[in-house]
Formats: structure tokens, C-alpha cells, sequence
């Protein structure tokens, strides 16, 4: 058991490298900012696990438990989740205008084209 | 609750190991799609397995949030935004080295770092020591709010809630000055051919 | 012990259905699969709620059973109207 | 009453002025709301600057909870510094913003455009002004969010791409600075950076505070554009609509140093960062090629605005060489420098804005004989590149000055070296324009210009003056940054 | 898509409680997961539905840009408006414990507005996002 | 206006469910949610036959029940297809005649093929429904118009 | 104490048919088939379970909201298959037949 109380935070690492792999390699914008999301809430996935609290349940009082997680990393979390659908919806919203403007959404092209 | 009865320690670790397993998978799967629709849904599904996480990691609300944005509202824009730009991505690796490399390097700085965290789920560690417990026994009676998440969200840290809202509201306008009110004419487009 | 049983058959099940996802082989197929991860999620969040001992949190699932719904519309909608160009992948 | 409150207002203004702005509709209204707001910021940061300066750190509770517990603004010298900093560059810039605007952006959407700018200045307020190192994160993503948005509002396709790739890397570097405070949560439960500083140096050299400084530095290093993570920087300032570049280029890695200062000198502490890591070396080294290699890449631009970007790269070189050094007298630079580089760089982007405005283009061969056909434009122009090379009598010179004399005083005189080899360069691409502009006739055929609008001509100067005034009048600004300096370093 | 008969009976079928579900979510964040933030998504979520499903000019004659922009603007103002408020009431920038003579009734207060400020700029901005990215050709 | 009335009563007894918390001010401010939820919906235009049927009443419990056992009847069909080591799939796509005289009924129709396992309904025309069935069983038994005639019975008058 | 039995029960039941689904998810030739089995595991899996949950709850208001889930579920589904099917045809989609030669009836 012992050997496993850092499961999560290597999961959340494996996710981070994931992700940053995703947003350098590809050359498709949008798969960017897939891979931006998944490296996002890969450092989510840190927070929440720094709050949680063995035996302890969501900290919403009741007069039936005791033991509560952490709730400052929820509330952390929740902007940062809202930070990063904003992110998203911007680059999202870029993306569809470098489209329109330069008629692909690969970043090679797009160099190309601009080289030009 | 029968299950609380064979300690909840033991269950919580197995149902986060098993939905680990699952989020890393989607999280493999999402990384060698090519067909840019498949990987936007399977990021939603990821994001799904997330919000289970949450759960079990008593993160409710966060769960709540990423059970519909996340997986939801994203997944709909990604899909609007690929209809308008176009389903496969190409297949360009270049320069593989600089991606791993960046990768490595922040994954070896991240082992070293949460090396030397506190253990999952211990109640002694710093993070749960400080001030969280003035939250959680104080922050009923100080704001009349049994859910110590909205509390602190919007009374104790309820100046970076409006930072958020900004935010929200800072990419909603962002857009529409991006893609809405009129279109846009670049003449100049045209200049640099 | 029910609901633990419960939550890992749904996983093995998620798992299966993101092999079909992953497989595809039409872009059809690949929602197929999502769309049954979201339902199958939804009976997760429920089990894993009752798991976790504090079931009223029920409504996460039922926000999920919702979304789940419109992301599949949504996406339906894009393959019908990006048809013209590039209709079923090549198995 | 009102004066308590200043701290807050201070942030809060723009960011009600915001939705207010779109709500107005018209675009003149907007302008001229935007203005007044910027000037009442000016004017309250001003009144901030005083208090700190005359009755030591304000500390405002935001929420009303005690800071630990909920959010604090804290203000001490080098932010409320900053802070005039920021509006001042803000509120010389709206006269120009006008005209400038009118030119180069549709006319539906230049009410949001001003929210936008009010949205992005928010942000860069919040990130200044507050004493949490969370909420840092949060006012970070307004103005970056913002920025991306104003950046891609530029006339040419180019600032689209640009844009895009500041999204990228900047959220990156949001994400970076992110984990490094959730590892800095982590080990010691807080959010304050004050209470972080005491809680961190009890815990010493821990690994998962080496990891947050080393994710901090690198994240803020990316918003700083310091190299070699400037990818972003030379396209999205070249592209950007004038008014945007020139507010940028003055303000927002002013920012990134700010943060960097904050966090090294107040979380961890100058021993541990200069101490026990080898940032001091690693800062120099990585500034000292940004001098250097920004610098000679300016030198072979085409286009105005792009060299003068790349100058930036190597201008806030020096900010890093200042810091690097770790010394009161090398702080003091790198404040300063922040201060007149904020002001010259503002300036000259501004002249390069109005260039634009009558020529239609910046590049330089459009340029030749333009001494003689905008006399005034290019007359600023010229004061501001001479500042950033860093001759006497220009404010330039007051902050290299400083900064070789930190260099020598840490005995490091390879360092002094370099910046000096700098500002040769940059006599080279200053000496470029100059040519351009006073040694080469106008082609022939060229249309007859006329001399900007005086609103443009007015903010040009007004900011250029200002590159001029502070290098005569050196007592206010070094006076300033020299106490803060020591304010951050510790020292008695 | 209005033609696709299922889908547009079960469309309207499903989106007045999805409406409803949104106004609970947002009224009882207080007592479980949930507040303003996530009911402005859902409740921007079943406009999209029914954007998806009729079109998103459908969307617009519900609610035309220029009233989602303005409310937008108005859910952000009524936050910051309530720590304008707060100042005023002898406290400072969102010290909502001003609003009223009791403490912790006014913290009370000060979160069911502010929740509700958030909820309308959440769902103006998710709904603007979707018409817009939808619209696009 | 009769069904803006009766989805409000609905609406309302829906947030009376998922409360849980019934103080005053609560379900004061459910009444104002749920007229709200009705305002958007009568603005969308989705309040009316189809979108509120009100008029199936009591019937549809009744068919609920009977379709829950049609679909346990089919389901263990359909896992035992899947789970014999050599599936004995013989798939079909015909169009089933549907005697419904309202789009409704025609989409309680469809939905119920739909929901019951090994049948599948991909298309809804004026007079049928093009179904999609595991075996030719399946379609024999949808054929035969069981389920049709029950639908057809809870429809009622269009 | 027969509720607890009966719930397992009802859980068991539903474990199996999500387990069947799941499965035919992986073994079916082709969409359309595969579709018939996500039906199993959506309506007949999701189901039980859901019952076995309440059953667990007792009378209260989870058993009010998972009755909410459930509608909502046998609403949902249908529809979403019936729409991926109905696009899946427009868009092309031939269904497999026994004899893979012979064109679709």
C-alpha cells in the first residue's frame, strides 16, 4: 500500500509529458490546444490530490462526518478549469480565423505561406 | 454502507487506481488519434474519467465543473471549431527531439518534485494544516454556507472569483472580436502572396 | 462489495468501448463508442458516489447524462453537414 | 474614506470600466470613457506610490478576511512602482489611441477593442498589485487572454499565427508558474506570498521547492520573452496593431520582471536562489546572449516594427543582467531600466505607430528621407532609439549605468563588458534609422506626407519627453527604485 | 436538422428541465456541488442544445447577440457592483458581511448575488461562444 | 397557455425533487425558476403538444411498464447472441409500416424500437419506420405490430 | 435485509448486461450491430443497476434523482442512437449482411 501513495501524482506526470508532447509535435493547431487541455488538467489532477484527505469525504458540512478533504484545492481547481475553457475558446476562436485567413490550420503551412 | 465497513482506505485507492488506468489509456489514445473529430470526443471522455476521479477524490464540485465543461461545452466547441477547419490533421513529426526533450524534462523536474511530497491522503500534511482548517471550522458559521467550496469560491477568495468571471468574460468578448460583428476584410491577406 | 464489483465492470467496460473508440473504424463507430462511455460514466459517478459513502451527489451524473447527450448531437450534426467534402473514412 | 480604498480601485476600476465600455456602444464613448478611467488610475496610483513612500506597505484585505485566509493586496515600493508605471504608460498612450484606432480597427467592434485594452491593463494591475500568489495566476490569464486577443486584432494575417503561438507558449507558462505554486501550496499550506516567503525559508532546500522555484522561474522567464523563450515575442509586437505593440512592449514584460523579482527576491529569498542555486549564473549567462543576440538580429531587420521588437528582446536583457546580479545597485538598474524602457520603448513604438499611419507601412526602406517629410515622428524617433543605446543625457544611460556598476562591483566585469558591447550594437541599428531617415533622399515618386495628427504626436512626446526628463532628473526614479531595491533585497 | 423528427420532439422535450436544472444547480450551490459558474454552463448548454437542433439564428431570435453581450456585462457589473456595494457599506471590496447589520446574513446575501452575477455572465458568454464559432462559414 | 400552466406545475415539481431544502425563501425562489424556465421555453417555442404532451396522460406509465419487460426479454436475447462463440447474427433493414397519426406517437415508436435491444430504428417516414435488426426473428416479431398498435394506443386522439 | 439481497441481485444483473455490451461493442462486425449491443448495455444494464442503486437508497431523495437519471437515460439514448444510425446511413454506411457478397436489402 505504502508503495502506491504517490500513484497519482505519477499519473498526473505521465499526463503532463503526454500532453506537452501534444502540443510541440503535432502540427495541427487544434490538436494543440488538445494537447494544452490534457496538459492542464494534468497539474489539476496534482492540486486535487495535495487536498485530499485520508477517510475524509467532500467538504460540505454535515453533521454525519467528521473528517473533510481540503477544499482550497477545489476552489483553486474550479477557476483554474474556467481559466481553461477560456483559454480554449480564444485559441479555438483563432484557430477558425488563421483558417479563414490562411486556408489551413497547420502550423508547417502556415510558416510556409508566411516565408513566402 | 457496507463498504465503508472493509475501510475506505483500501477501496478508495483501488477505484483510483482503476480510473488511472483509464485516464492515462485515453490520454494515449487521444495523443495517437490522426482523425481530429475522434481525438476531440475521446478528450471528452478523458475529461469524463476526470470528473470520476474528482469524485473520488472528494472534489465535487471540481467534478461537477469538469463533468460539464470539460467534457461537454469543450467538446462542442472543438467540434464547431474543427467543422469550420477540417477533420485530419496532417502527419508532420518534425523535429521529434525538441517535443520529448521539453517533455522529459518538465516529467523529470515533476518526479523530483512530488518525490518529496506528502503522501496521498495524509492528514498531517502542510497543505491540510494552515488554513484550510479555518474553513472548514469556521467558514459555516462565518458566511451561513454549509458548502465550504462556495464559501471559500465566493467569500474568502471571492476576489478571484470575479478574476474568473473576467475571464470567462474576457474570452467571451475575445471571440466575438475575433469572429463575430462583422467579417473581417484582409485586404492585406491578399498583398503578401 | 456490490458497488466495488459494479464500478470494475464498468471500467472494464469504459475500457472496451475505448478500444472501439481507438479502432473506429467509420468516425460513426467512434461515437458509437464515446456515447457508451457516457452512459456507462454515468452509472460510474452514481456507483462511485455510493462508494464513497455520500450518494447525494447524484447530481454530477445527471449533468453527465445531459451533456453526454449534447456533445453526441453535436457532433452529429458537424458529420451531417461536413459530409460533402469527406464522408466515411476509409475503413 | 475613499483613500482607503485606493488599493482595490486601483484593480477594480478598469475592470467595471470594462463591460461598461461595451455597454456604451459608441466608439468615440468609449474612447473617451477608456481615458478618463486610464487618467483616474494614473492618478490613483500616483496617490499609492506617495502613501508607500511616505508611510512604508499598505496592506488592503480584500473580502474583508484577515490575509492568510482570504486575499491581500500588499504595496510596497516596487509595485506601487510598477503600478505608476503601468497607468502612466496607459494613460499617455489614450490621446494617440484615437485616431490610431480608428485606423486600424473596424469601426463595430472598437468599443470592444477598448475593453479589450481596459481588460488586459486590468490584469496587469491585479498581477502587480496583489500579495497572493494564486491570484497572480488569475489576473496573469486576464491580461494574457486579453493580449492574445489585441494582438490578433492587427491588420496583417501574420498577427493571427503570432497570436496563436503566444497562446500557446503563454499558457505553458501560466501553467508552469501553476504547478509551481500548487508545489509551494503543498509543502506549506499558504497562498500569501509574504507568509510564503517565512513559511519556504523554514523548509530550506526541500526538492519540491527546488522544482517550484525552477517551474516558477522558467514559466515567468517565458512571459518575460527573456531568451530563449522570446520565439513568441518579435511577430506578435511586429503584427500587432500600433496602439497594442506600443502598450505591450511598455507593459507587459515590465510585468514579467516584476514577477520574477517578486518571486525570487520575497518567496524564496535571495540566498536560496543565489545561494544554493546557481540562478545567478544561469540568469547572467541566458541575459547576456539575449543582449547580445537581440540586439544583432535587430540590426538585421527590414521593418521598423520587427527591430525594434527584437531590440526589446535585448533590452529586457538587461533587465535580466540587472536582476541577475542580485545586488542593490544591479536591482536598481533593472527598475529603472523597467521604468525608461517601459517609457523610451512605448515611445518609439508609438512613432513607429504613426509612421504607419501615414505611410500605410513600416518597413524601412520606406523610411528613406522621412527626416525631412515627418520631421517631428522621426525626431522621436531618433531621441528614443539614443536611448536605448544608452547615450548620456538619455534615461538609457542612467540604467546602464547602473547596471555596469553592479556588474563591477560583484567583480563580474565580463558582464559590464557585454553591456556595453550591447549598446554598440544597438548604435548600429539606431545608426541604420538615422541613415534611412537624414542620409538618403526620398525616392522620387514618392506621395507627399504630411506630419501626423498632434493627439499622436502629443502621446509620442509626451512619453519620449518623459525618456528624457528622468534622464536629467534621475533623483525621482532612482530615488524610488534604489529604496524598493533595498526594500527587496533585505538589506538595512 | 429540424427535419430529424426524434431529435426534435425529444429537443423539446428535454430543454425546459435542462433550464430548470440549471436555475437548481444555481440556487443550491450552497448546500451541494454546484453554483453559479456550473449552472451558467448549463444552462448555456441547453441553448446549444437547441441551437444544435434548430440552428443557431434559432438561438438568436431567443436571445439576439446584442442582449447577450449586454447581460454578459451585466452578470460581471452585478459582482463587481456588489463590492462597489460593500465599500459603501462601511467594508471593504467584497466584504459582503457589510451588507447587512449581521455578518454572516450578509456573507450570506453577498454569495447568492454574486453567484447569480456569475451565472448570467457564464451563460450569456458560453451561449455567444457557441453562436458565434456555429455561425461561422 | 393550458400548457405553459401544466409545464410549470411540472417544472415545479421537478425542483421540488431535486431540492431537498424546502425553506421558505427556497421555494419561493423555485416558483420564480421554474416561471423563468417557462418563459425561455414559450420564447423557444418548444411548449406545445410535442414538447409538453400533457395529453398522453395516464397511459404512458402503463406502456412504460410493458416496454420494460419487452426489454428484458430482448436483452437477454441479444447477450446471448453475443456471448455464444460463434455470434448467429443475421442482420436486416426493412421498414416497418407505423400506424401513429402524429409525429409524436411516430417518435414514441421509433424510441421504443430503439430502446428495445436487437431492434433499431434508423429512419421515421410518413407511414413507417426503417428498422435495423439484429436477426430476421427480431424483425418477425416487430412485424407482427404489437408494439405499433400499443403506441398507437397511448397516442390517442392527435 | 431481502431489499440488500434484492438489490445485489439487481446490481449482478446489471453488471452482466453492461459486461455483455461491452463486449459486443469489441466482437460485432459493424456499426449497426454493435449498436444493438451498446442498446443492452445502455437500457437493460444502466437499468438494473440504476434499481439495484435504489433499492440501496431506500426511500429518499436519491432514489427520486437516480429515477431522474433513469428517465432521462430512456429518453437520451434512444435518441442518439436512432440519430447516429440515421446519419451513419446518410453518410454511407452499408450495414453487414451474412452474406457480405450480396448488396443490402
Amino acid at each position: 500500500m505504502e508503495a502506491l501513495a504517490h500513484v497519482n501524482y505519477w499519473a498526473a506526470i505521465a499526463l503532463a509529458m503526454i500532453g506537452l508532447y501534444a502540443i510541440i509535435a503535432p502540427s495541427n493547431l487544434i490538436k494543440k490546444l488538445i494537447g494544452l487541455g490534457m496538459f492542464q488538467s494534468a497539474i489539476f489532477l496534482i492540486y486535487i490530490t495535495a487536498g485530499k484527505v485520508e477517510g475524509g469525504t467532500a467538504p460540505i458540512i454535515d453533521a454525519a462526518y467528521e473528517v473533510y478533504s481540503n477544499p482550497l484545492p477545489h476552489v483553486l481547481i474550479l477557476t483554474a478549469i474556467v481559466v481553461a475553457v477560456s483559454t480554449l475558446a480564444v485559441g479555438l476562436a483563432l484557430t477558425v480565423a488563421i483558417k479563414r485567413a490562411y486556408g489551413t490550420v497547420e502550423e508547417d503551412e502556415i510558416v510556409e505561406q508566411d516565408r513566402r | 454502507m457496507d463498504a465503508q465497513a472493509q475501510g475506505p482506505r483500501a477501496i478508495d485507492l483501488y477505484v483510483d487506481i482503476l480510473l488511472i488506468v483509464l485516464l492515462v489509456a485515453a490520454a494515449l489514445v487521444v495523443v495517437s488519434l490522426r482523425n481530429l473529430l475522434a481525438a476531440a470526443l475521446v478528450l471528452g471522455i478523458y475529461s469524463l474519467v476526470m470528473a470520476a476521479l474528482w469524485v473520488v477524490l472528494d472534489a465535487v464540485d471540481v467534478a461537477f465543473t469538469e463533468a460539464a465543461v470539460g467534457a461537454g461545452v469543450t467538446t462542442v466547441f472543438m467540434v464547431l471549431a474543427i467543422a469550420a477547419t477540417g477533420r485530419h490533421a496532417r502527419v508532420t513529426h518534425r523535429r521529434p527531439w525538441l517535443p520529448i526533450l521539453a517533455s522529459l524534462a518538465v516529467g523529470g523536474l515533476l518526479i523530483y518534485g512530488t518525490l518529496d511530497l506528502p503522501d496521498f491522503g495524509d492528514p498531517q500534511a502542510p497543505a491540510q494544516q494552515h488554513v484550510a482548517p479555518h474553513y472548514l471550522g469556521q467558514g459555516e458559521a462565518e458566511t451561513g454556507v454549509p458548502n465550504i467550496v462556495t464559501a471559500v469560491l465566493a467569500s474568502y477568495r471571492g476576489f478571484d472569483t470575479l478574476g474568473e468571471v473576467t475571464v470567462i468574460f474576457t474570452a467571451g468578448m475575445g471571440v466575438l472580436l475575433l469572429l463575430g460583428v462583422a467579417r473581417r476584410r484582409r485586404m492585406d491577406a491578399r498583398d503578401d502572396e | 462489495m456490490m458497488f466495488l464489483a459494479a464500478t470494475a465492470a464498468l471500467v472494464v467496460t469504459v475500457l472496451l468501448a475505448l478500444v472501439r473508440a481507438f479502432l473506429g473504424p467509420t468516425v460513426y463507430d467512434r461515437v458509437l463508442g464515446v456515447n457508451t462511455i457516457g452512459t456507462m460514466t454515468v452509472l460510474l459517478i452514481a456507483a462511485v458516489g455510493f462508494l464513497m459513502g455520500r450518494p447525494e451527489f447524484l447530481d454530477i451524473a445527471l449533468v453527465y447524462a445531459l451533456i453526454n447527450f449534447i456533445g453526441t448531437v453535436a457532433v452529429l450534426r458537424y458529420i451531417k453537414r461536413g459530409r460533402a467534402q469527406d464522408a466515411g473514412e476509409a475503413p | 474614506m475613499i483613500a482607503t480604498h485606493l488599493p482595490a480601485l486601483q484593480v477594480a476600476l478598469p475592470l467595471i470600466a470594462a463591460p461598461l465600455c461595451i455597454l456604451l456602444r459608441r466608439d468615440r464613448y468609449a474612447w473617451a470613457f477608456t481615458t478618463l478611467v486610464c487618467w483616474g488610475l494614473l492618478a490613483v496610483a500616483a496617490l499609492l506610490l506617495d502613501r508607500v513612500m511616505s508611510e512604508g506597505p499598505i496592506s488592503y484585505r480584500l473580502g474583508g478576511w484577515a490575509p492568510p485566509i482570504g486575499i491581500e493586496y500588499r504595496l510596497d515600493g516596487v509595485n506601487a512602482f510598477v503600478l505608476l508605471i503601468l497607468a502612466g504608460t496607459a494613460a499617455l498612450m489614450m490621446p494617440y489611441a484615437r485616431q490610431s484606432v480608428e485606423r486600424e480597427v473596424a469601426p463595430e467592434r472598437r468599443h470592444l477593442f477598448y475593453a479589450m485594452f481596459l481588460l488586459a491593463l486590468t490584469g496587469l494591475l491585479g498581477i502587480v498589485a496583489t500579495g497572493d500568489a494564486f491570484n497572480v495566476y488569475v489576473f496573469l490569464e486576464i491580461s494574457s487572454l486579453a493580449s492574445y486577443v489585441l494582438i490578433a486584432q492587427g491588420r496583417r494575417r501574420q498577427a493571427l499565427a503570432a497570436s496563436f503561438q503566444y497562446l500557446i507558449l503563454g499558457t505553458i507558462g501560466a501553467s508552469l508558474i501553476l504547478v509551481g505554486i500548487g508545489f509551494l501550496y503543498a509543502k506549506t499550506g499558504t497562498l500569501n506570498i509574504a507568509d510564503l516567503g517565512v513559511r519556504v525559508h523554514a523548509l530550506g532546500e526541500a526538492p519540491a521547492i527546488l522544482a517550484a522555484f525552477a517551474f516558477i522561474t522558467v514559466g515567468v522567464l517565458i512571459k518575460l520573452a527573456l531568451f530563449p523563450f522570446h520565439v513568441w515575442l518579435p511577430n506578435a509586437y511586429a503584427y500587432a496593431p500600433s496602439m497594442v505593440s506600443a502598450f505591450l512592449a511598455a507593459t507587459a514584460t515590465k510585468v514579467g520582471a516584476y514577477l520574477l523579482l517578486r518571486f525570487v527576491f520575497t518567496v524564496f529569498g535571495a540566498p536560496f536562489a543565489f545561494g544554493t542555486l546557481p540562478l545567478k549564473e544561469i540568469l547572467l549567462s541566458l541575459s547576456l546572449v539575449a543582449v547580445l543576440a537581440g540586439s544583432l538580429a535587430a540590426v538585421f531587420q527590414t521593418d521598423l516594427k520587427r527591430l525594434l521588437a527584437f531590440s526589446s528582446i535585448g533590452q529586457i536583457g538587461y533587465l535580466g543582467v540587472g536582476i541577475g546580479l542580485a545586488s542593490v545597485t544591479g536591482v536598481t538598474g533593472a527598475l529603472v531600466h523597467v521604468f525608461n524602457h517601459a517609457l523610451m520603448k512605448g515611445g518609439l513604438f508609438l512613432a513607429a505607430g504613426t509612421i504607419a499611419y501615414r505611410l500605410g507601412t513600416t518597413d524601412l526602406s520606406a523610411l528613406n528621407g522621412l527626416g525631412r517629410r515627418m520631421p517631428f515622428t522621426m525626431a522621436a524617433v531618433v531621441i528614443g532609439g539614443l536611448g536605448l543605446v544608452g547615450v548620456p543625457v538619455t534615461s538609457g544611460f542612467v540604467s546602464k549605468w547602473y547596471l555596469v556598476q553592479g556588474a563591477f562591483e560583484e567583480g563580474l566585469w565580463p558582464a559590464a563588458l557585454f553591456v556595453l558591447l550591447g549598446s554598440l550594437i544597438a548604435l548600429a541599428y539606431v545608426g541604420r534609422l538615422v541613415e534611412a531617415a537624414y542620409f538618403r533622399a526620398a525616392p522620387a515618386d514618392a506621395e507627399p506626407v504630411r506630419e501626423a495628427p498632434w493627439a499622436m504626436q502629443l502621446s509620442t512626446w509626451a512619453l519620449i519627453a518623459g525618456s528624457l526628463y528622468f534622464g536629467l532628473h534621475t533623483e525621482l526614479t532612482v530615488g524610488i527604485a534604489e529604496r524598493a531595491a533595498a526594500a527587496l533585497l533585505g538589506a538595512p | 436538422m429540424t427535419e430529424h423528427l426524434v431529435l426534435r420532439v425529444i429537443s423539446k422535450l428535454l430543454v425546459p428541465p435542462i433550464l430548470l436544472f440549471a436555475l437548481y444547480v444555481q440556487m443550491h450551490g450552497d448546500y451541494g456541488p454546484g453554483g453559479g459558474f456550473q449552472a451558467g454552463v448549463i444552462f448555456g448548454a441547453g441553448l446549444i442544445l437547441y441551437g444544435l437542433v434548430f440552428g443557431a439564428q434559432a438561438v438568436q431570435s431567443v436571445a439576439p447577440m446584442r442582449l447577450l453581450v449586454t447581460l454578459a456585462c451585466l452578470g460581471l457589473l452585478l459582482y463587481a457592483g456588489v463590492g462597489i456595494a460593500s465599500m459603501i457599506g462601511g467594508g471593504s471590496f467584497l466584504e459582503y458581511g457589510a451588507l447587512s447589520a449581521d455578518a454572516t446574513h450578509g456573507n450570506h446575501v453577498g454569495i447568492i448575488i454574486i453567484e447569480i452575477g456569475v451565472g448570467i455572465a457564464v451563460a450569456s458568454v458560453m451561449t455567444i461562444i457557441f453562436c458565434v464559432l456555429a455561425e461561422w462559414r | 397557455m393550458r400548457h405553459a400552466l401544466s409545464l410549470f406545475a411540472v417544472l415545479y415539481g421537478l425542483w421540488l425533487a431535486l431540492s431537498g431544502h424546502y425553506t421558505p425563501f427556497l421555494l419561493a425562489i423555485g416558483a420564480v425558476c421554474a416561471a423563468f424556465a417557462v418563459a425561455v421555453a414559450v420564447r423557444m417555442d418548444v411548449v406545445d403538444r410535442e414538447g409538453h404532451p400533457i395529453h398522453l396522460g395516464y397511459r404512458v406509465p402503463l406502456y412504460w411498464g410493458w416496454l420494460a419487460v419487452q426489454i428484458l426479454v430482448s436483452s437477454v436475447r441479444v447477450s446471448r447472441i453475443v456471448l455464444s462463440p460463434r455470434p448467429a447474427i443475421d442482420p436486416v433493414l426493412e421498414t416497418v409500416p407505423a400506424s401513429q397519426r402524429s409525429d409524436l406517437g411516430r417518435v414514441i415508436f421509433a424510441n421504443s424500437i430503439t430502446l428495445t435491444p436487437g431492434t433499431l430504428s434508423t429512419s421515421v417516414e410518413a407511414h413507417g419506420v426503417e428498422v435495423h435488426a439484429l436477426t430476421r426473428r427480431g424483425m418477425e416479431e416487430l412485424k407482427s405490430g404489437d408494439m405499433d398498435r400499443r403506441v398507437s394506443a397511448v397516442e390517442g386522439e392527435p | 435485509m431481502i431489499l440488500d439481497i434484492l438489490s445485489w441481485i439487481s446490481i449482478g444483473v446489471g453488471i452482466f448486461f453492461v459486461m455483455a455490451g461491452g463486449l459486443g461493442l469489441i466482437r460485432l462486425p459493424d456499426l449497426f450491430t454493435r449498436l444493438h449491443a451498446a442498446s443492452v448495455a445502455d437500457t437493460a444494464g444502466a437499468g438494473f443497476m440504476l434499481l439495484g442503486f435504489m433499492l440501496q437508497a431506500g426511500l429518499s431523495l436519491v432514489t427520486l434523482k437516480l429515477v431522474l437519471i433513469l428517465v432521462f437515460l430512456v429518453f437520451t439514448t434512444p435518441t442518439a442512437a436512432h440519430a447516429l444510425a440515421h446519419a451513419a446511413l446518410l453518410g454511407g454506411v452499408r450495414p453487414w449482411t451474412r452474406k457480405p457478397k450480396d448488396p443490402a436489402p
